[in-house]
């Protein structure tokens, strides 16, 4: 495994300073209000069958994920290595499991209502 | 710290005097502390991972009472959806003016970020009480115990972020862009783009999924 | 107003035995011997300037340890006062109700409030030494970590004078802990306690991710890392995934609480096993959190006292990592019996055992660090060897309970509670005493008396097992836990009476290691090598105990076990890499350090306010001290001038003090 | 731990089961054990030669090899042994999870009898639906019958544990869990809770004698014959908190179990905490909300 730090990458990161440019701010933000209207239109017009509609707008939101994530928190502008982008993954699966594994385990558990 | 920047020195077998270093020191522990906050946002993701599995077990638990789709209201949540979405966008226009050197326009796109945020809080507000009129208190079912839970901390996540933008703004107009002052309003935008992300999933998972 | 105060006191303090007013009177009078020594003294100041204020890593590692082993004390009495009642179970040693709240302290403390806080105070006194940096990477968070510890601690301990303890178990399942089940201010004194100081290791974890991840000295590759650096960076990535799920599950059990919701509750459609299953999604990552250290150090000892490189170095570190990783993954075996089903059981049945792999590999590869060495006993390598038997043959039986339809018969009996006795002492307090005694001398400047503690070494082991090895058996004839009582017929108390006795040989260890101590500092003798075991890595390399800027110039590192390497190369008369010379004679600059601040310390107390005031629902108390939390908060981020240089003459002067004492 | 066992005078009942499924899991028991030791002694032997022969001492000839840190052959067999060892232990896991799921009939030629659990502050509610009676802190059943317990719980988790017949589950408020049992010969076995459930939960332990099946009928007779009824009354009074002696009644009020599991069930608009109502609810009991057999 690398060295910590890059020294490369760190002479050059001072003078691009930030990330990211209005063209990609904008790209962003138009995708998330597509991204967003999408679904609320397949809901609030009842389009599609309850499960059509629950797996559409979760993919939608996963996609929303994704653009704030590329356009907004620059996720690949991280120099190397990638701890970054390595705790975030370990994150997602954990929360994942989090998720999933507590529905899973308590659909057997359900109290009577 | 000095280590963090002799590291680099001592690595490439040059050493220059001190005079040069301070700035690469602050850059390195700023960068320290960005990473360590981006930790932090991670220990969140996990935080609302929770809430988001209470609420999706307890769904069904409304005790008889009134359930989501009865009384949300659908307007004001799409209105502050993309007033949050608009936010994290200008947030990342601060970001911008920010890198350009462009202190008034830094200010300004924080301040009105957190005009966003605070309309947003409103909405929220408005809806809470809109609800508890409704008859539904975090004590009518666990269906609303797990919905104001998530809702409410989502929503305390954004007032924080009111407040520390408004520091911020205090701190940039006192002291201008430097290295520090940029680290954090760096970590604050990151904070902000967060609060979205887990907005969209409130928004998919507790209304458009209560609602269907 | 007479009677109202009276009523009102009744139900404040803890009144009405003998054995918590004697208690209530010495704690008060310690606090005002301790408030009276610090006055005649005139040691104020001194307390404020070089303790509470301090940000130095070394400093709140001592302070992490001192209050840790007051609760290994703590619970160690509790420990004693049960094992009394259980071995005579007619005579009403405690009744019912007080033997509730002690197993319930005791496991909390001896968890949160013994074992953290000691594996805090290890991290924090060797990482930065053990990678060559200065501090950890924030230390104003970390002095925040230590208070908010100490106050949750402060806190918890309150419980047992004022308003009662917790008595619903350690993990304190509901509908038992909620408002239905205990009404008393107890169980709010169970979260906040934990709360408060749940905040600080959660900073504490993301604190040594940066650390560890960022500050390494130039050269030091992530391969090169000592292990014990490596246990501490997957123990707190453990704890950053694990932590974030305490606070939810406790603050869903408060607001249930405090605001009538129905998370956890019967009724209004609340589901008390939703609370099963979380907390245990943090309870299980958790006893690795506290294991993952011990691992670490293990493997420092073992290579040091064998004289030789710690095997398979690679799948060590995999295995750590490979451990963190799947804790995740096996929580729901805590419940088997919740009959969720065979689907889930075996699901998680198998993870668990698969644990069992990565975690043998580094049994073997402590073995064969061993095979072919050059092995001496002192305290540190004594633990470390008798460790390794003790917890293999507790992690055995953990596999045992890991076979679901098995753990149906296990579940909840005195089998349990020896397996987690087994690792916990065998594997978690051996481990952090190995680290203590070895380090000892790096800390604080002179060695501890190696008789007394090889004394206290035999008492605990043979203790150890006197007490723990019986319980299995009781297990297998049905004796469960919590029981305060039981029936004669069952012929369990032989083994109760035994499993005492082995009990207060591990409190007469207690004392030989009090005792150890108290000795060693009326007779110091000083440490003036820097380097007394002959050690491998960096810490070794520097003065004990180490100066407060730690290293005066940065290492260069080159080599995994550098400081070995380049003793080795001395003796083969070889010259080092010309970075580390060049590194080494370059002359010594200021050193950037982190100023001292109080803020820490006032944020903490008003933590501890607010939950004071949470816990009794006194909202004129809450709000004075969350306010004070957020000012404290906003003068921080207003704070710019948050670190000052060490000058180069004070550097030179430390220095020769330090080196010109041998 | 082998002196232990024999140098002790209790009865290790884990080890001594009397009924199909506790000797399952008995069997369970043994096989992981030996697994288990399979690693456990070599590991302890290899523990004690290796650090008694490379001890330093003065004119030790074992070998000393400083630098010696790794070699792929060892570490790839001890990668394999245990992955071995776990996926054997995996496999045999799995089949016995199926296999002993408690709320699986067991297989018998005899139509199994029905007994309602109820854990309550601190005492045990049994209820036989088939026959009408009810009891408490005891019960008894015919040997060789399976017997089929419904769990729940009035109030905080508890776990219904015989140790001689089989493992425990827990007893839940809300829902109602199954676990098959049977005793394969006539004795009186010790059950207890085994989930702390406060203050006297020590006290929860209860009898289950399994007999003949004359027995069995001529216990119910008696039973039916002189003891009292429970009411409604009987049933709340129990709820307050408190230990309770053995006791026995001739019938209990119909539909009592399901109004246990549903009592937290809020009837809706009219009145949030009406649920003292025996009647309500009951078909969806019945149809087995949260009853996972
Ligand atoms: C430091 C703490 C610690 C550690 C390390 C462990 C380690 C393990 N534990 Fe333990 N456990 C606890 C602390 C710990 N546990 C506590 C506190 C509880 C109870 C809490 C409560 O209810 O209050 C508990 C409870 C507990 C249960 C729940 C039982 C029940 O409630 O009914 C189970 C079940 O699966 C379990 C399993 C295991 C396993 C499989 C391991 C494994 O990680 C062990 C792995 C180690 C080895 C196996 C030994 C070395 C390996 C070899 C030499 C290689 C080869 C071995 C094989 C192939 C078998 N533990
Ligand atoms: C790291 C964790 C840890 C440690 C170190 C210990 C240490 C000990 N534990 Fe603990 N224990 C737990 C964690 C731990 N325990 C947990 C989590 C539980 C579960 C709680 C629950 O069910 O909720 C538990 C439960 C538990 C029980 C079960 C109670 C029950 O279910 O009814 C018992 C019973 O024997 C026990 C005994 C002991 C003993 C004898 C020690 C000994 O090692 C203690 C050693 C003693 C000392 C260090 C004493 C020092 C004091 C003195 C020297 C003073 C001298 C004074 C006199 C002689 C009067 N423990
Ligand atoms: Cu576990």
């Amino acid at each position: 495994m690398a060295n910590h730090t890059n020294h490369a990458a760190h002479e050059q990161h001072d003078e691009h300073g930030g990330h990211g440019s209005i063209k990609a701010y904008v790209t962003g933000f138009l995708l998330s209000i597509v991204l967003t209207i999408i679904p609320l239109v397949a809901v609030m017009n009842d389009m599609f069958s309850k499960q059509a509609t629950t797996v559409l707008i979760l993919v939608m939101a996963i996609l929303q994920f994704g653009v704030q994530l590329l356009f907004f928190m620059h996720i690949r502008d991280e120099k190397k290595p990638r701890f970054n982008l390595i705790a975030l993954i370990f994150g997602l699966i954990i929360m994942l499991t989090i998720v999933a594994g507590s529905i899973w385990i308590m659909t057997y558990n359900q109290v009577a209502t | 710290m000095a280590e963090a920047m002799m590291k680099k020195t001592a690595v490439h077998g040059s050493h220059h005097g001190h005079g040069g270093h301070d700035h690469h020191d602050h850059h390195e522990q700023e960068e320290m502390k960005t990473f360590g906050f981006w930790l932090f946002l991670i220990s969140d993701v996990i935080l609302f991972g929770v809430l988001f599995a209470t609420f999706i077990v307890l769904r069904n638990n409304t005790a008889a009472g009134p359930t989501g789709g009865e009384l949300i209201e659908m307007t004001g949540i799409i209105i502050s959806t993309f007033i949050l979405l608009t936010s994290s966008f200008t947030s990342g226009i601060a970001l911008l003016e920010m890198n350009k050197g462009n202190k008034k326009g830094l200010i300004f796109w924080l301040a009105v970020t957190a005009l966003l945020g605070a309309s947003f809080i409103y909405l929220e507000v408005t809806e809470f009480l809109h609800l508890v009129h409704e008859g539904a208190t975090i004590g009518t079912s666990a269906y609303w115990s797990a919905f104001f839970t998530l809702v409410g901390t989502h929503g305390l996540h954004v007032s924080v972020g009111l407040v520390w933008m408004t520091a911020l703004i205090i701190q940039l107009s006192r002291r201008g862009i430097t290295t520090v002052t940029k680290r954090k309003v760096n970590i604050v935008s990151l904070y902000w783009h967060f609060l979205d992300v887990i907005w969209i999933f409130v928004f998919t998972i507790v209304y458009l999924m209560g609602v269907m | 107003m007479w009677d109202k105060i009276k009523a009102f006191s009744s139900e404040f303090f803890v009144t009405g035995d003998p054995l918590i007013l004697g208690a209530q009177v010495s704690i008060a009078l310690t606090l005002v011997a301790i408030v009276f020594t610090l006055t005649y003294f005139k040691k104020w100041r001194w307390l404020w300037t070089e303790w509470l204020t301090t940000v130095d890593h070394k400093r709140i590692g001592i302070m992490y340890i001192i209050s840790s082993l007051l609760m290994l004390f703590r619970g160690g009495v509790d420990a004693l006062l049960m094992r009394v009642q259980l071995a005579a179970p007619g005579m009403e040693f405690l009744n019912a109700e007080h033997y509730n709240q002690i197993f319930t302290t005791h496991g909390v403390i001896m968890i949160l409030f013994m074992a953290m806080p000691l594996m805090f105070g290890l991290f924090n006194i060797m990482v930065p030494l053990q990678i060559g940096a200065r501090d950890v990477a924030f230390p104003f968070l970390n002095s925040f970590s230590f208070w908010m510890f100490f106050f949750g601690a402060m806190l918890f301990n309150l419980s047992f004078i004022i308003g009662g303890s917790p008595d619903a178990g350690w993990l304190a399942y509901p509908p038992l802990s909620g408002l239905s089940g205990s009404p008393g201010v107890g169980q709010d004194f169970y979260i906040w306690g934990i709360q408060i100081s749940g905040i600080g290791s959660l900073a504490t974890g993301i604190n040594f991710i940066v650390t560890i991840l960022k500050m390494r000295a130039p050269g030091m590759k992530l391969m090169q890392m000592p292990m014990f650096t490596w246990s501490v960076l997957s123990s707190s990535v453990t704890i950053l995934f694990a932590f974030p799920i305490l606070t939810v599950t406790l603050f869903l059990l408060f607001i249930d609480r405090y605001l009538g919701a129905h998370f956890f509750t019967l009724d209004g459609g609340g589901n008390p096993m939703m609370y099963i299953n979380l907390i245990w999604m943090w309870g299980h990552p958790e006893v690795y959190i506290v294991i993952l250290p011990a691992f670490g150090i293990f493997s420092e000892i073992v290579a040091t006292f064998s004289k030789k490189k710690l095997f398979g170095y690679k799948s060590m570190v995999f295995a750590l990592m490979s451990i963190s990783f799947f804790s995740f993954f096996t929580w729901a075996h805590h419940f088997f019996t919740m009959g969720s089903g065979a689907d889930v059981n075996a699901f998680f049945a198998i993870t668990t055992m698969l644990i069992a792999i990565p975690t043998g590999v580094k049994v073997f590869n402590w073995l064969f660090t061993m095979y072919r060495g050059r092995l001496s006993f002192p305290t540190p390598m004594l633990w470390t060897v008798a460790f390794i038997p003790c917890f293999v043959v507790g992690g055995m039986t953990g596999v045992m309970l890991s076979v679901a339809p098995a753990d149906f018969q296990f579940h909840n009996s005195y089998f349990l509670i020896a397996h987690f006795h087994q690792v916990l002492i065998g594997g978690v307090v051996f481990g952090y005493f190995a680290g203590l005694y070895y380090w000892w001398p790096k800390l604080f400047g002179f060695k501890l008396h190696e008789g007394l503690g090889k004394w206290a070494f035999w008492f605990w082991n043979i203790g150890f097992y006197v007490c723990f090895m019986p319980q299995y058996a009781l297990g297998l004839m049905g004796m469960t836990r919590r029981f305060n009582e039981y029936n004669f017929d069952m012929g369990w108390q032989p083994l109760n009476v035994v499993s005492t006795v082995g009990a207060f040989l591990m409190g007469i260890a207690f004392i030989f290691q009090v005792w150890q101590i108290a000795h060693s500092i009326k007779f110091l003798k000083k440490e003036t090598t820097g380097d007394n075991w002959d050690g491998r890595t960096l810490e070794w390399s520097i003065p004990s105990p180490a100066p407060m800027y730690n290293f005066a110039r940065l290492p260069v590192v080159t080599h995994q076990d550098d400081w070995w390497e380049k003793k080795q190369r001395k003796l083969r008369g070889e010259p080092d890499a010309p970075e580390v010379i060049a590194a080494e004679q370059a002359p010594l600059e200021p050193i950037h350090m982190p100023r001292k601040s109080g803020n820490a310390f006032i944020m903490s107390i008003f933590w501890f306010i607010a939950g004071f005031g949470f816990v009794w629902d006194w909202t004129w108390m809450v709000i004075p001290g969350l306010i004070g939390v957020a000012v404290c908060m906003l003068v921080r981020s207003f704070t710019y001038n948050t670190d000052y240089y060490i000058p180069v003459e004070e550097i030179e002067r430390t220095e020769a003090a330090a080196r010109g004492a041998h | 731990m082998t002196f232990m066992l024999a140098g002790c005078s209790g009865e290790y009942i884990v080890l001594d089961p009397k009924g199909p499924i506790g000797q399952d899991q008995k069997d369970l028991i043994i096989i992981t054990t030996v697994l288990c030791l399979v690693i456990l002694v070599p590991v302890l032997i290899m523990t004690a030669v290796i650090v008694w022969r490379y001890r330093d001492r003065p004119g030790s000839t074992a070998a000393y090899k400083p630098n010696w840190e790794h070699n792929t052959k060892l570490e790839v067999t001890w990668w394999t042994i245990p992955i071995i060892v776990i996926v054997t232990l995996a496999i045999i896991t799995a089949i016995y999870t199926y296999r002993l799921e408690p709320s699986k009939p067991l297989a018998s030629d005899k139509e199994p009898i029905t007994i309602q659990v109820t854990s309550m502050d601190w005492k045990w509610l049994f209820k036989y639906p088939e026959e009408g009676i009810a009891t408490v802190n005891y019960i008894k059943f015919p040997e060789d019958v399976p017997v089929r317990f419904q769990l729940t719980s009035d109030m905080a988790m508890n776990s219904f544990w015989i140790p001689q017949l089989g493992g425990q589950i827990y007893s839940m408020s809300g829902m109602a869990m199954t676990l098959y049992l049977q005793a394969d010969e006539p004795g009186s076995y010790y059950g207890s809770g085994a989930n702390f459930t406060g203050k006297d939960f020590a006290q929860m332990t209860f009898t289950a004698d399994a007999v003949s099946e004359e027995e069995y009928q001529a216990w119910i007779d008696e039973v039916k014959a002189t003891s009292p009824a429970l009411t409604i009354q009987d049933y709340e009074d129990m709820r307050t908190p408190g230990t309770s002696d053995v006791k026995s009644f001739s019938s209990f009020p119909e539909g009592l179990f399901e109004h246990i599991v549903t009592q937290y069930v809020e009837d809706g608009a009219a009145n949030p905490h009406a649920h003292h109502g025996v009647d309500k609810k009951q078909d969806e009991a019945d149809s087995g909300n949260g009853d996972n057999d």
